[in-house]
């Protein structure tokens, strides 16, 4: 299994019944592919919509249906469109219930980067730093290393997103959460070692007695 | 409001002046007064926007034609041009929370000083702003924000100017069109008064001074 | 002529094609009866109409739609229906070209007071202070005393509906405005002479030069 | 979103909670829910909504049973008995400008720490509130206001929970739905998923926590 989908299969664990679940670009998208059997969640687009349903078939393209990176995607029956005031009400009042992000670093007390390296990349940070202030639960998904460096830092040299703690990060080592500001490690990928976590983790990580495999749901079936 | 030719309205706009746009990525951006702008070479325009879309499209068209001096956006990285243009110092681009963004046009439509957000304290988004602490909680001062014209895509508008916005198209449209002094419409299609029910009317038509004729 | 009609009939003077207006309950509610010819206004009613029309005919009572005294109303073709935030950001955003509204007390400068007499009518400001602080213009239509009393006062001595001077003031027997935030008497309603509007005001005015007749609309067609 | 009886809805209220309510001098209120609590003699409730209606009519019936320990509302003039309970100190009276209620119930359900307007300003309201200037205008700062629950009336309810409103009955309903802890609506009409088209929608239906059933 890919590192994509390990993550966004573990993180598709989380997903609960009746939840608004905002997905950013990239990995992210992917935690739609495996929503658990029985479990109904709703999707919000912070373009305007609640609904989102996946990429339309040949010819059934609608130009006035786009997800927030601008591609078209289709809408499932229940769906609920809005203005951008209403998306951002949604996301900063605490109605989404749950979102999932990528990272470009987080520090040992929880404290995300994830949107500009100065100098370098300067995308903008969109709805990203609502997002984080903003939804009831922050979900990292990221790979744990970037050029062989750990993205699990002491201390965040790029720019914050918020200085809101996010929940969890989920990478394709380890699961970590972030209990009274410590970064503790909760789980550990299929055949990964702690020691192994540790070793590819450039900050100190709290090791709980009851570290334990990461539950995965299943293939998608699509 | 006043039905007008697309080339009477976009020379409505002078050199130099503020636009808010809508869209999103380029969905829900009226194409055809951007194409006008383009064609007449309306320069050093301060835009309000989500984004500044990709090269070539909606507000990337813009970018292209080096008729932006500022852009007021959440987001510019889905287009290269724009970057490489901030880079090279010929546009000022000032990055906001897009929740922020809405929010500030909202209050400057709707007659408010400004609203009260945590997003961004702390960050960079802090710089140079106010904050307040209510109940414990720190707050940055987000000011109104108003341009002299908003550039609106709808779907439908009717006879009198209400209008409607399609799907995902709606956007940053219905807000824009109550923060600025002119409001230019584009409409997909032109309706007779009463085929909007009163309760999907999405922007009412007192808020509309120009409707682009088909 | 009665003194409210006198006041309605002077105020529809006021009206301009294409503006949306907001009218209060009592005196202003007449307005609406005589809107010059040719002239086509919109109606808000601050509960979340634009297009409010006439009473409904016996039989076609409609629960839901009302005006903001909550008595049954008709819609016109073209009307609109919002929330209570878009109707206030409809009146606080100077999208409101005119309201008219009745008026306790109006002072020298133009400040109003309409709201409340504390100790004997304290029924809430409802909408009164958004609109005076948030309309384009503000009209008062008023009668010029109670109980023998002038409602044009050196100073307010009730509470204030907002420090914002009111655009002009209309009574059955003057039409007044505050340019350089003095009370000016512009117009005198027919058959009153300059000396009975200045016997009946409690308070020191400016009489223009051009002091002239009010200009009435026709009377009511229905 | 859980369906639920009237009678499980209204006890799921207890004494003393503040719930936010939907309707405009009676229209667009949820009436069999007030009959409900008047019937179970919920008390010491913090009722935050425009108006107290008129008497025996939507919340009238709650201040008649002697039900609201305080009143957060705009106008109480059309109920004379709000007006006596005030005056006997029964209630607690809080009257809110229109515009600054719903905007301050908008800023709780939204995220906002409250919103800055010039309504009120140099007026009783002033009192006791914060000021801010910005580029010279004074502002009052009016903190956002949530409840416990919110009572929302709705004209159709789909099986997820997506809610429309109809004509002048949608007011204040829309927005409290956003402010509380827990929404319970009651809807004039429960149709199936589907007919209630995205564009239409007007509280979605993530916002719903109870929909009362028929």
């Amino acid at each position: 299994m890919d590192a994509p989908t390990l993550i966004a299969r573990r993180i598709a664990q989380e997903l609960r019944d009746g939840m608004l679940v905002n997905l950013g670009i990239g990995i992210p998208t992917l935690v739609a592919n495996y929503v658990p059997a029985g479990v109904q969640v709703f999707f919000q687009s912070e373009n305007g919509l609640i609904g989102t349903g996946p990429v339309p078939e040949e010819g059934m393209r609608q130009a006035r249906l786009t997800d927030a990176g601008g591609r078209a995607v289709t809408a499932l029956p229940g769906a609920a469109t809005f203005d951008s005031a209403m998306s951002f009400g949604l996301i900063r009042g605490g109605h989404v219930d749950m979102t999932v992000l990528g990272g470009l670093e987080v520090d040992v007390t929880g404290r995300l980067a994830n949107w500009t390296i100065p100098g370098k990349m300067v995308p903008g940070m969109g709805g990203a730093m609502d997002l984080v202030s903003g939804a009831r639960r922050v979900v990292i998904a990221m790979q744990h290393t970037a050029k062989g460096k750990s993205k699990i830092v002491p201390r965040c040299r790029l720019p914050l997103t918020s200085v809101r703690a996010v929940d969890l990060v989920v990478t394709e080592l380890a699961v970590i959460a972030f209990p009274d500001g410590r970064a503790t490690l909760l789980e550990v990928a299929p055949g990964v070692a702690v020691a192994d976590v540790l070793a590819a983790t450039g900050a100190p990580l709290i090791v709980r007695d009851d570290v334990h495999p990461m539950p995965l749901t299943s293939e998608a079936i699509s | 409001m006043k039905t007008i030719a697309l080339e009477q309205a976009a020379a409505l706009i002078p050199d130099g002046t503020s636009v808010m746009i809508g869209g999103f990525m380029g969905v829900g951006t009226p194409e055809r007064l951007i194409d006008e702008l383009v064609r007449r070479g309306t320069g050093g325009l301060t835009v309000i926007a989500n984004d500044t879309a990709m090269p070539g499209v909606g507000i990337g068209k813009l970018m292209r034609a080096g008729l932006v001096r500022r852009a007021v956006v959440s987001h510019i990285g889905l287009n290269p041009e724009t970057q490489q243009q901030m880079i090279a110092g010929k546009t000022d681009v000032d990055l906001v929370p897009q929740g922020t963004l809405i929010e500030r046009i909202r209050a400057g439509g709707c007659g408010l000083g400004g609203v009260l957000t945590e997003t961004g304290v702390g960050t960079v988004v802090e710089k140079g702003k106010r904050t307040i602490t209510l109940d414990g909680t720190t707050y940055l001062v987000e000011p109104a924000l108003r341009a002299d014209f908003a550039l609106v895509s709808a779907f439908l508008a009717d006879y009198l100017g209400n209008l409607t916005y399609a799907l995902t198209a709606r956007n940053f449209n219905p807000v824009i069109a109550m923060a600025a002094d002119a409001v230019i419409v584009d409409a997909e299609h032109i309706v007779p008064t009463g085929v909007i029910p009163p309760d999907h009317v999405m922007t009412p038509a007192p808020l509309v001074d120009y409707l682009v004729a088909h």
